[in-house]
C-alpha cells in the first residue's frame, strides 16, 4: 500500500485514495470541432509513462480532493504532489 | 529436434543423461531478418512458430529484453478458457481452444494442458443474469458453457461453501468443461524449441532501443542492444512494456500499464479439482500439478512497472478465498509475485497492424492473455505474413476506439444496478 | 428548503428515532442522536457560518472546533461538518441559512444520514488500529484531530475530542459493521464482551 | 530422560515433561522444545519424506531454513495445519504430529521408489513424456503425478480460529532480535525513537541462545541478554513482538509481519486470536536477520543423521540434546569447530574434522589436537552410508586437480558448515541492490531502494564484537534518519567460535564429474546432476535454471539451496558468480497463514452488510432478501407457502388494483447545491435542465464520454439553487465520484456543491391506483391533487409530522409517489403508511415486482437493459437528449459516424407466440430458424417475465435494427429448439399513460 501526500490532508495509506489516471488531459472546451481522431486521443491514447509519470489521485475517503503527483513508475517512488489547476513541477536535474 | 519421449528419456538415461542438447541455440543476432518478433512470451515465441511452421517464413528473429519466458508467461495462473461474452472474443479465445487441445502433440513437448473445467461463479440476481447471458452466448458460437446449481458445484467441487452463513451465498456457476490449466514455462520453451527447431533465432538479452524508419515511414531495421537488425516486418508482442516499445516508434497505443499480483500456497496432495472464479468475491484458484494453490485477484489500482503491489491486495484476495473455502483458512501462501499487464479501454486485446508500415502489435491483453496463447500467435502470424489480419482477429484492430466499435467485455460483465 | 424538525411527532415516532442498535459497552457507546450538516463552501461560507454556530470553523486541515454542545469538523477544503444537539437542529439550520444568504454554498442536513460511536479507554487505539490504517499516537493523531477515513471496508469520520477517546461518525447502514468489527477487534481486551448483537 | 539429552545446560525447562505424539508414536520432551528437538532428544531423526523421490530426510537445520522436517500437525481435525516445520513447532502438552509423503509409513515408503527410478526422472522430465495417447495427460498422467506430489494434507474442515489485524507506525522497524538487532533496537530507543523489535522465534536472543561462553560487556551473554530485553521491555516507545515473522517488504516501507499468538499453548483460551497481521509503516526499516549456514553438497549429503553444524550447536546448547553419539563434522569454515568442541565437551564422540581447506587456522588445529579430535585437511566427501540413518561418511583428499578416494568413517551423524549466507531476503524484496562481496563468498546488501538499513551477519558483519557495534551503529543511524539525532556507543564482547572460511558448490569428486545424488535442494530433490542437465539443455539464466529444475522452489524458498546451486551454474558457465546473477526473493519469508490475511474478514465482516431502516420489517413481514451491491433488499414478499412467481403475480395484480408500498431508501441520492447547480447538471447529463421548474423532476441520463449509458435516475428541482439527484443503487458512489471530478477537475469555474444523501433518507415507494387515498390522510402542507402535484411533481411538507420531501413520480405506470423522510424515522412512517392502507389493499412489494412492474411499462434498468455498450439511443432514450444543447457529456461521442448506423443493437419488446412460454433473461436472438453453431446472433433477452396483468409473457431485448424489426418473428434458439418471437414494442402497459397521470 503505496503512503500518498494529500496536498491537504498530508500523507495517509492509498487505501484513501482512488486513482484518477493520467494528468493533464484536459477535457476539450468544444469538442465539437474535433475530428475522430482527436477525439480517441482524447477519450483513450494515454503515455503509460515508465519513468516519471503525472498522474491524479482523489482523496476520496479523505478531504475527497483530486490533485496530481509525479510518480516514477519504475520504482513507485513520488516524486512531486500538486493541487489539481498547477503546472506539472520541474523536478530537480531537470527531468521533466 | 531431439524428439522428446519416455524411451528417448530412458536411453539417454542409461548413459547419464549426457547426450540432450540445448532446447533452442544460443543464438546471436545477425545483421537481417525477414521478420523480427520483439518479445519471448508465449505470444511471441508462438507468432515466430507459426510464421515459420504455417507461413515458411524462417529466416526470422524473437528478441528477448530478459530471459525467455520470464514476462507474464511466467507469473499468470494458467487459467484456460474460451467463455467470453461477445462473439468476436468468443471465436478469438475459441480458436486457442482448440489449438491447446494439442498443443503438446504439435510442439512434441508436454504443456500439461489439463481441461479441468473452468466454473465462475454468481453470487447475486446480476450475477446469475450474466452468466446465463454468455452461456447462451457461448453455446450459439459452439463454446461449451453450462449453468450449475449450488449443488451441481458443490459436487464440481467439492471443497466449495454453498451454505448461507457466508457473506454473498453461491447461487449456481457457469462451467465450461474445457477450460482448465497448463503449464506455463513449458508453453514458452516448447514453442522456443519448436520454432528454433524450425530455424528461428532466439535472442535472449536483447533488448530493442529504437527502430528505423525508410523515406516512406515503413520499418526498416530495427535498433538493439546488441547491434542493428535491418527488416522490413517487425511484430510487437511486449505485454506490460508495449507502451514503452511502441513510444520508439513513435506510436501512441490506448494502453494502462497495472501491476498484477498472484500466489500459490504450500503444496498440498490433491484438494482442489478444478478452477474457479468469483467476479463478485473478486478471486480464482486453482491447484498446480506440483499441489500448490494457485491464486490471483484484482489488479493494484495505479499504473506500474514494477512488477510488485501492495498487501492490501493480497489481504483481499485470500479473505475471499477464505470466505468461499474456509477449510483452506490454515494453508499458508509460499510465494508471491507481480507481473505487469498492459489494458485496453474496453479489456480487449489489439492484434493489429499498425499506422506504421511493416509494424504489427499484439498487446492489451490484460490479466488473461496466457489462456489465448496459441490463437494469439497463430492469428498474429497471419497478419504479420500477410499484412493483412485474419479473420479472427480484425475485429482488434486500433481503430475501433476511434470508431466506437469497442468490444467491451468488462462492460458487460460488471454493471451493477 | 423545508423545517427539518418534527413538529408533532407521536410520541412512539420520537422514540423511533434511533440509531442501528449496538451493543452498548463500557468502552463502546452508540452516541445519541445529533443534528448533523455538511457546509461545503469558501471561506467566506465558513466565516459567516461560524459566525451564526457559535464557533470559529477551522482552517486548518483535520482540524475542529468544538463547544460543550458543538463542534466543527473539518473534512476537506471547503467541506466541515458541523455537530449540534438534535434539539437544536431546526435553530441551527435557521441560524445558518439567515447568515449565509447571499453567499454561494451548499448546506445539507445529514442529521440522520450517519450515527455516531464513541471508544474510549486505554485500548482505543490498539483496537481501531486493527482496522484503521492511520497512526493514531497523540502525536501524530492529537485530540481535536478529525479526519474522513477508512475502516476495514467502510468510511468513517474519525475524531479525538479526548485522549482517550474517539468518535467515529459512520453512515448508517455500515454502522452493524463498523460497531461489530470494532466488538470483534475489542474481544481480544475484553474477552467477556462477546459478538456484538 | 533420554540418552540424547545432556545433563544440564540449555534453555528448556527441566522441571516439566511434555508429552506428544509423532505418527502415533507416544514421546516425551520439555518445555521450551521445539518438536524436532524433542524428536532428536528421542533418538529421532527421520522426520519426513522428500517431494520428488521420497527419500528419507532428517532435520537439516534448527529453524526456518528447514527443507525436510515437514510435518502436519493438529489439535482436532478442524485445526489441521499441514507443512510445519519440525524446526519451529513449539512443543505443548499433547501435540500430535504425523510426517507428510509418505505411505503407508515413514521407513516404509512406496513412493521410495521414484528413488530408484532417479536416472529416469531427471529434472524437467515431465515436459519430454506423458504425451501419448492424447487425453491421457488428464485422465492418467496427471492425476497420478498430482497423487504423487505435493506434501501434507489439505485440511478438510473449515478453520475455526480466529485471526486479527493490526496496522502500526513507527520510527524503527527492527527485524531480528538478535545481537544485531538488540543493539540497534537499545540504540533507537536511547535517542528516542518508538521502535518495533520482532524476531520469529519464541525468545529474543539469535545466536546468543546457542552460545553459552559468549560474554558482552564483561558479563555473560545471557545475562547482558536478560538486561537488554529488561530495558526495552520498560522502554514506553518500544514493542517486542515474539514469534513474528517479517515475511513482506512491501513499496513505501510498509512490512507485514505475522505474530503467532496460540500454536504453542497448551489450551488456547476460547475464542484466542491465533495470528495476527501486523501492517507496520516504519520511517525507518532495520534489517538484523543474520545468516543461514549453508549445508555441503556432497553424494549422499541427505541421510537422516546428516545435518547443518549451526543446527547442531543449537540443538546442544539451547535444547540441550546431542544429535549423534559418534559423530563426523564436514566443514568449510571454522565455525563448526567450535561445535565440535562443545559436543565433545558434552560428551558427543568426534569421529573426525574433515575440513575442505588445506589452510587451517592454526589454533583451531591446536585446540582439537588437545581435544584429541583428528583433522582432516583439504578432505571431500565422496559419498555416505545407511539407509534410514546415516551410518558412515566416505572422505576423499584433493591435491590439486586430483581427488584420492579416502576410508570410511563411521558415525550416526554428520554435521556440516559450508559458511554462511547472510540473509538478504528483505532486502532484496524492497528492490535494494546485493553487492557481491569476493571476500565472504556472499552477497551483501548494496544500495537501497527505501528507507532501509542492515545490521550484523545479514550484511556480511560477522563475530560478536562486530554485530553489536555493527547493530548499535545502525540503529543509531535509524534513529537519526527518524528524526532522533543519536550517539553511537560501542561494545566488549568475546565469543569461542571463529568466523573464517567458507565454501561454495559442490565438493570436489573424482574426475571432477557430479557425484550421485548429491543433494542442493532438500525438499525438492535437485542434485548436481540436474543443475548440470539444465545447463546441457540450454537453460543457462539462473532463472531458467530454477525453473527447469524447480531449484529454490520448494517451501523454503532456497533457504539452504539458492547459493550452491548458483555456484554451481557459475562454475559450469565459467562465468564470475555476479555475472550469473539471482533469482529474485518473493514474498512471504517463511510461509504464512492465509487466515491471517484475512484477519476479522468473515462472515458479515467479510464485506459490509447494507441494511435499510425498514430492513426489520420486511423481514418481520417475511421477505426474501437479494444481495444488491452490499445491500440487502426485499425481494418478494411470500405468504403461507407462496414461491417467488405466486408472490410476485399477486404483488404485482395488488398493486395495479389496489395499492403497493416498496422500499426504495437504496437508490442513490444526491444533494447538487449552488448557483451554478442547474448549469452543472446541463453539462453533465444528457437532458436539459435550465428550464426544469423549481417543484419538477426530470427524468435524467448519464453518459460517459464515450458516448455509453451510465447511470439514470430521477431529478428533482428543490430550489432554484438546489436539485435533488437520484441514481441507481449501484451507482450512488461512482456517480458522485463521476461528478466530483468534473467539478475539481474540468469546470472549476462552477459554484457547485455536492452532498451524499443517500442514507439521511428512507424512500417509501406508494404505487398503485389508491396511492394517494393511503397518503391522504397522513400528509400536511400538500395538495396531493393531480393538478396541484402531477406527474413528476416534487414538494415539501409533512407526514405525520415528520418532514418530507414528496415526489409523484412512479417507476410502475401507476399513480405513484416516493416519499423521503429522515431515516431514523423510515420504519415508523412506512408502518403508518402501511396501516392507512390496510383498507385499500396496500402490499408490500419487493424488488422482483418491481422489475415486472417497470418491464411492463417498458422502463430500462441501467445494468440489466444496458451493459456499458449501449447509447441513449440504443436504450430507446433518445427522446430524453436535449437536442439545443451544444454539449453534454458524450455528447462528441455519440456524434461518431458508428452510433448513428441503423444496425446497432436497439431495445425492443418481445411477445413470445406462446403466451405461456417465459424466455430466458440472456438467451440469445437470431433472425432465421434452425441455425447451428456459430450461429448469427443478432441479439439477446435483456429482461423477461410472465406478467400477470396481461396474462401473458413479456420480454425485453436488444436487437441488432430492433426498432425497424417491428411486427417481425425472430427466434430464440435454445436446446430444445427456436422460441418464435414478435417484436414490439417496449411498452406493453397502458400505452397512453392514462394510469401514471391519473
Amino acid at each position: 500500500m503505496l503512503q500518498i501526500q494529500c496536498p491537504y490532508c498530508g500523507v495517509r495509506p492509498e487505501s484513501e485514495f482512488a486513482y484518477g489516471g493520467e494528468a493533464h488531459i484536459a477535457r476539450p472546451t468544444d469538442p465539437s470541432t474535433l475530428n475522430d481522431d482527436q477525439w480517441a486521443e482524447f477519450l483513450y491514447m494515454r503515455t503509460n509513462t515508465k519513468g516519471v509519470h503525472a498522474e491524479r489521485w482523489r482523496h476520496a475517503r479523505g478531504c475527497n480532493r483530486f490533485f496530481n503527483a509525479l510518480r516514477d513508475t519504475t520504482s513507485d517512488r513520488f516524486l512531486a504532489f500538486y493541487r489539481t489547476g498547477e503546472p506539472r513541477p520541474v523536478l530537480a536535474g531537470g527531468k521533466p | 529436434m531431439q524428439r522428446y519421449s519416455a524411451l528417448s528419456i530412458f536411453h539417454r538415461g542409461l548413459s547419464g543423461h549426457e547426450s540432450w542438447r540445448p532446447q533452442w541455440r544460443r543464438a546471436a543476432p545477425k545483421a537481417a531478418y525477414d521478420a523480427v518478433i520483439v518479445g519471448g512470451g508465449g505470444h511471441g515465441l508462438g507468432t515466430a512458430y507459426y510464421l515459420a511452421s504455417v507461413h515458411g517464413l524462417t529466416n526470422i528473429a524473437v528478441l528477448e529484453k530478459g530471459w525467455v519466458g520470464g514476462g507474464n508467461t511466467g507469473r499468470n495462473t494458467t487459467i484456460i478458457r474460451s467463455n467470453y461474452l461477445f462473439d468476436e472474443s468468443a471465436a478469438l479465445y475459441n480458436h486457442a481452444l482448440k489449438l491447446w487441445e494439442d498443443l503438446s502433440q504439435v510442439l512434441n513437448y508436454n504443456v500439461m494442458y489439463s481441461a479441468r473445467g473452468v466454473m465462475m461463479l454468481a453470487h447475486n440476481v446480476h450475477d446469475v443474469q450474466v452468466a446465463k447471458r454468455h452461456i447462451h452466448a457461448n453455446r450459439c458460437n459452439g463454446v461449451d458453457n453450462e449453468w450449475l446449481t449450488p449443488e451441481q458445484a458443490k459436487e464440481f467441487c467439492p471443497p466449495l461453501n454453498i451454505s448461507d452463513n457466508i457473506r454473498y451465498p453461491v447461487l449456481g456457476a457457469a462451467l465450461q468443461r474445457r477450460g482448465g490449466t497448463a503449464r506455463h514455462d513449458a508453453v514458452a520453451w516448447g514453442y522456443a524449441r519448436a520454432a528454433d527447431a524450425l530455424g528461428v533465432d532466439i535472442i535472449e538479452n536483447c533488448e530493442v532501443t529504437g527502430f528505423r524508419k525508410d523515406a516512406h515511414g515503413a520499418i526498416e531495421a530495427v535498433e538493439t542492444s546488441r547491434g542493428l537488425i535491418t527488416t522490413r516486418k517487425v511484430g510487437v508482442v511486449a505485454a506490460g512494456n508495449t507502451s514503452a516499445v511502441m513510444r520508439l516508434a513513435d506510436v501512441r497505443l490506448p494502453l494502462e500499464s497495472f501491476p498484477l499480483q498472484a500466489l500459490v500456497s504450500e503444496p498440498v496432495k490433491p484438494a482442489f479439482p478444478c478452477v474457479v472464479m468469483s467476479n463478485t468475491i473478486h478471486a480464482y484458484i486453482s491447484q498446480s500439478d506440483k499441489g500448490e494453490l494457485v491464486i490471483g485477484a484484482g489488479t493494484d489500482a495505479y499504473t506500474s512497472y514494477t512488477q510488485r503491489g501492495g498487501l492490501h491486495i493480497n489481504t483481499h484476495t485470500l479473505d475471499a478465498i477464505c470466505e468461499l473455502f474456509p477449510m483452506f483458512r490454515r494453508m499458508q501462501m509460499l510465494r508471491n509475485w507481480g507481473g505487469i499487464v498492459d489494458v485496453t479501454p474496453d479489456r480487449s486485446p489489439i492484434i493489429a497492424k499498425t499506422p506504421v508500415k511493416g509494424l504489427y502489435v499484439n498487446c492489451g491483453w490484460g490479466t488473461g492473455g496466457f489462456k489465448a496463447t496459441p490463437g494469439s500467435a497463430h492469428v498474429f502470424a497471419h497478419t504479420i505474413a500477410n499484412d493483412e489480419p485474419h479473420p479472427i482477429n480484425a475485429p482488434f484492430n486500433i481503430e475501433r476506439f476511434r470508431d466506437g466499435f469497442l468490444i467491451d467485455e468488462a462492460a458487460a460483465a460488471a454493471v451493477a444496478h | 428548503m423545508a423545517d427539518t424538525t418534527p413538529t408533532r411527532i407521536p410520541a412512539s415516532l420520537i422514540d423511533a428515532r434511533r440509531s442501528p442498535v449496538v451493543t452498548r459497552r463500557d468502552w463502546l457507546q452508540p452516541l445519541a442522536p445529533r443534528a448533523r450538516f455538511t457546509l461545503r463552501g469558501g471561506a467566506d461560507a465558513r466565516r459567516a457560518a461560524g459566525a451564526a454556530f457559535g464557533l470559529v470553523l477551522p482552517e486548518d486541515a483535520c482540524r475542529s472546533a468544538a463547544t460543550p454542545t458543538r463542534a466543527a469538523l473539518w473534512l476537506g477544503p471547503d467541506e466541515q461538518l458541523l455537530l449540534g444537539l438534535e434539539t437544536d437542529t431546526a435553530s441551527i439550520q435557521e441560524g445558518l441559512e439567515q447568515a449565509l444568504r447571499g453567499i454561494a454554498h451548499s448546506l445539507v442536513d445529514v442529521s440522520h444520514r450517519q450515527t455516531a460511536l464513541e471508544i474510549s479507554g486505554p485500548h482505543a487505539e490498539a483496537i481501531l488500529n486493527g482496522a484503521s490504517p492511520l497512526d493514531l499516537s497523540l502525536s501524530a493523531f492529537p485530540v481535536g484531530m478529525c479526519t474522513r477515513t477508512v475502516f476495514e471496508k467502510a468510511d468513517v469520520v474519525l475524531w479525538r475530542p479526548r485522549a482517550d477517546t474517539f468518535h467515529i461518525e459512520v453512515w448508517r447502514s455500515f454502522t452493524d459493521y463498523v460497531s461489530s468489527l470494532i466488538a470483534e477487534i475489542g474481544r481480544e481486551y475484553y474477552p467477556g464482551d462477546g459478538r456484538a448483537a | 530422560m533420554s540418552a540424547f539429552r545432556t545433563a544440564t545446560g540449555g534453555r528448556i525447562d527441566r522441571s516439566r515433561v511434555i508429552e506428544f505424539e509423532f505418527d502415533g508414536v507416544r514421546y516425551t520432551g520439555l518445555a521450551g522444545d521445539t518438536l524436532a528437538s524433542a524428536l532428536l532428544a528421542n533418538g529421532v531423526h527421520l522426520m519426513g519424506r522428500s517431494f520428488k523421490y521420497h527419500r528419507p530426510r532428517g532435520v537439516l537445520g534448527a529453524g526456518a531454513e528447514e527443507p525436510n522436517a515437514l510435518v502436519g500437525v493438529w489439535r482436532d481435525e478442524a485445526r489441521y495445519t499441514p507443512n510445519l516445520r519440525a524446526t519451529t513447532v513449539e512443543l505443548y502438552a499433547g501435540l500430535k504430529a504425523e510426517s507428510q509423503n509418505r505411505s503407508p509409513s515413514l521407513t516404509v515408503d512406496k513412493g521410495s521408489v521414484n528413488s530408484l527410478l532417479s536416472p529416469f526422472i531427471p529434472a524437467g522430465f515431465y515436459y519430454k513424456t506423458f504425451m501419448w495417447p492424447k487425453g491421457a495427460w488428464k485422465s492418467l498422467y496427471e492425476p497420478a503425478i498430482r497423487e504423487a506430489a505435493g506434501l501434507g494434507r489439505a485440511p478438510r474442515l473449515a478453520d475455526p480460529d480466529r485471526y486479527g489485524n493490526r496496522h502500526a507506525h513507527c520510527d524503527v522497524l527492527v527485524i531480528g532480535a538478535g545481537p544485531a538487532g538488540i543493539a540497534a533496537a537499545r540504540a533507537a530507543a536511547a535517542a528516542g525513537a518508538s521502535v518495533i523489535l520482532c524476531d520469529e522465534q519464541a525468545e529474543f536472543g539469535g545466536s546468543l541462545l546457542a552460545d553459552p561462553t559468549a560474554e558482552i560487556d564483561g558479563q555473560p551473554a545471557a545475562q547482558w541478554l536478560a538486561a537488554s530485553l529488561a530495558e526495552l521491555s520498560a522502554a514506553s516507545r518500544v514493542t517486542l513482538l515474539g514469534r513474528t515473522t517479517a515475511f513482506g517488504y512491501f513499496p513505501h516501507n510498509h512490512v507485514g509481519l505475522n505474530q503467532k499468538l496460540t500454536d504453542h499453548l497448551d489450551k488456547p483460551a476460547e475464542g484466542a486470536i491465533r495470528e495476527r497481521l501486523w501492517q507496520v509503516r516504519a520511517s525507518q526499516v532495520l534489517i538484523a536477520q543474520g545468516a543461514i549456514e549453508r549445508p555441503l553438497v556432497f553424494p549422499g549429503n541427505d541421510l537422516p543423521g546428516i545435518l547443518l553444524a549451526s543446527a547442531a550447536r543449537t540443538y546442544l546448547n539451547r535444547y540441550g540434546v546431542r544429535v549423534g553419539e559418534q559423530i563426523a563434522v564436514v566443514t568449510a569454515h571454522d565455525a563448526a569447530y567450535q561445535t565440535a568442541f562443545e559436543l565433545k565437551a558434552a560428551g558427543a564422540g568426534i569421529a573426525v574434522i574433515a575440513d575442505v581447506r588445506a589452510d587451517v587456522d592454526a589454533a583451531l588445529l591446536e585446540q582439537a589436537a588437545g581435544l584429541g579430535i583428528t583433522v582432516r585437511r583439504a578432505a571431500t566427501v565422496l559419498g555416505t552410508t545407511g539407509k534410514l540413518r546415516v551410518t558412515g561418511l566416505v572422505l576423499g583428499s584433493v591435491s590439486g586437480e586430483a581427488v584420492q578416494a579416502g576410508d570410511t568413517i563411521a558415525c550416526d551423524a554428520v554435521i556440516m558448515s559450508g559458511g554462511f549466507t547472510p540473509s538478504v531476503h528483505l532486502h532484496s524484496q524492497s528492490r535494494g541492490k546485493l553487492e557481491w562481496q569476493p571476500a565472504l563468498g556472499a552477497f551483501v546488501p548494496g544500495e537501497a531502494a527505501e528507507a532501509t538499513l542492515s545490521a550484523g551477519a545479514c550484511r556480511g558483519v560477522f563475530g560478536l564484537a562486530a554485530v553489536l557495534n555493527d547493530g548499535a551503529a545502525q540503529g543509531a543511524a535509524a534513529a537519526t534518519a527518524a528524526g532522533h539525532g543519536a550517539g553511537v556507543r560501542t561494545y566488549q564482547a568475546s565469543e569461542a567460535a571463529r568466523h573464517g572460511g567458507g565454501f561454495l558448490g559442490a565438493l570436489p569428486q573424482p574426475g571432477g564429474k557430479p557425484g550421485k545424488k548429491a543433494f542442493l535442494d532438500w525438499q525438492n530433490d535437485v542434485t548436481t546432476r540436474d543443475i548440470a542437465l539444465a545447463i546441457r539443455e540450454g537453460f543457462v539464466s539462473v532463472e531458467h535454471v530454477k525453473r527447469y529444475t524447480t531449484n529454490g522452489m520448494a517451501t523454503d524458498q532456497g533457504k539452504t539451496s539458492n547459493m550452491n546451486a548458483l555456484a554451481l551454474v557459475a562454475a559450469t558457465l565459467g562465468k564470475p558468480i555476479p555475472e550469473c546473477g539471482l533469482t529474485t526473493f518473493r514474498m512471504p519469508y517463511t510461509p504464512v497463514t492465509f487466515g491471517s490475511f484475512a484477519g476479522y474478514s468473515r462472515g458479515d465482516l467479510f464485506e459490509p452488510v447494507r441494511r435499510t431502516a425498514i430492513h426489520d420489517w420486511a423481514r418481520e413481514h417475511g421477505a426474501v432478501f437479494e444481495d444488491v451491491g452490499a445491500w440487502k433488499r426485499a425481494r418478494y414478499f411470500p405468504r403461507g407457502g407462496e414461491d417467488m412467481h405466486e408472490a410476485v403475480n399477486r404483488e404485482c395484480i395488488a398493486l395495479r388494483h389496489g395499492c403497493g408500498i416498496f422500499d426504495a431508501s437504496t437508490l442513490g441520492k444526491i444533494e447538487v447545491v449552488g448557483p451554478d447547480a442547474a448549469t452543472f447538471l446541463e453539462r453533465l447529463y444528457v437532458n436539459s435542465w435550465a428550464n426544469l421548474k423549481v417543484g419538477r423532476s426530470r427524468y435524467g441520463i448519464l453518459c460517459r464520454e464515450d458516448g455509453f449509458v451510465y447511470d439514470d435516475g430521477v431529478i428533482a428541482r428543490l430550489a432554484e439553487d438546489r436539485f435533488h439527484v437520484t441514481t441507481t443503487t449501484g451507482g450512488a458512489a461512482r456517480v458522485y465520484a463521476f461528478m466530483e471530478d468534473y467539478l475539481q477537475t474540468e469546470w472549476q469555474d462552477l459554484r457547485v456543491w455536492l452532498t451524499s444523501i443517500t442514507e439521511q433518507y428512507s424512500v417509501i415507494a406508494v404505487q398503485g391506483p389508491n396511492a394517494r387515498r393511503v397518503l391522504e390522510p397522513l400528509i400536511e402542507g400538500v395538495d396531493l391533487s393531480a393538478t396541484a402535484l402531477p406527474h413528476m411533481g416534487v414538494a415539501t411538507g409533512r407526514i405525520l409530522g415528520v418532514p418530507m420531501r414528496l415526489f409523484r413520480v412512479s417507476f410502475t405506470g401507476e399513480l405513484g409517489f416516493e416519499v423521503n423522510v429522515p431515516a431514523d424515522y423510515g420504519r415508523a412512517v412506512w408502518e403508518a403508511i402501511f396501516a392507512s392502507g390496510e383498507s385499500h389493499g396496500i402490499v408490500p412489494y419487493g424488488t422482483e415486482a418491481m422489475h415486472v412492474l417497470r418491464a411492463e411499462k417498458g422502463y430500462i434498468i441501467v445494468g440489466q437493459e444496458t451493459d456499458g455498450t449501449l447509447t441513449p439511443d440504443d436504450a430507446g432514450l433518445g427522446w430524453a437528449i436535449g437536442r439545443q444543447k451544444a454539449d453534454f457529456v458524450g455528447k462528441r461521442s455519440l456524434a461518431r459516424a458508428s452510433m448513428q448506423t441503423a444496425d446497432r443493437k436497439q431495445l425492443v419488446g418481445l411477445r413470445t407466440v406462446d403466451p405461456a412460454v417465459v424466455l430466458e433473461e440472456g438467451a440469445q436472438i437470431v433472425d432465421s430458424p434452425g441455425q447451428t453453431p456459430p450461429m448469427r446472433l443478432i441479439g439477446h433477452v435483456t429482461s423477461s417475465y410472465h406478467s400477470a396483468v396481461l396474462g401473458h409473457s413479456i420480454a425485453l431485448a436488444v436487437v441488432r435494427g430492433g426498432r425497424a424489426r417491428l411486427g417481425h418473428t425472430l427466434y430464440v434458439p435454445m436446446p430444445e429448439g427456436d422460441i418464435p418471437v414478435t417484436v414490439t414494442s417496449t411498452v406493453f402497459y397502458d400505452a397512453d399513460g392514462a394510469r401514471l397521470h391519473g
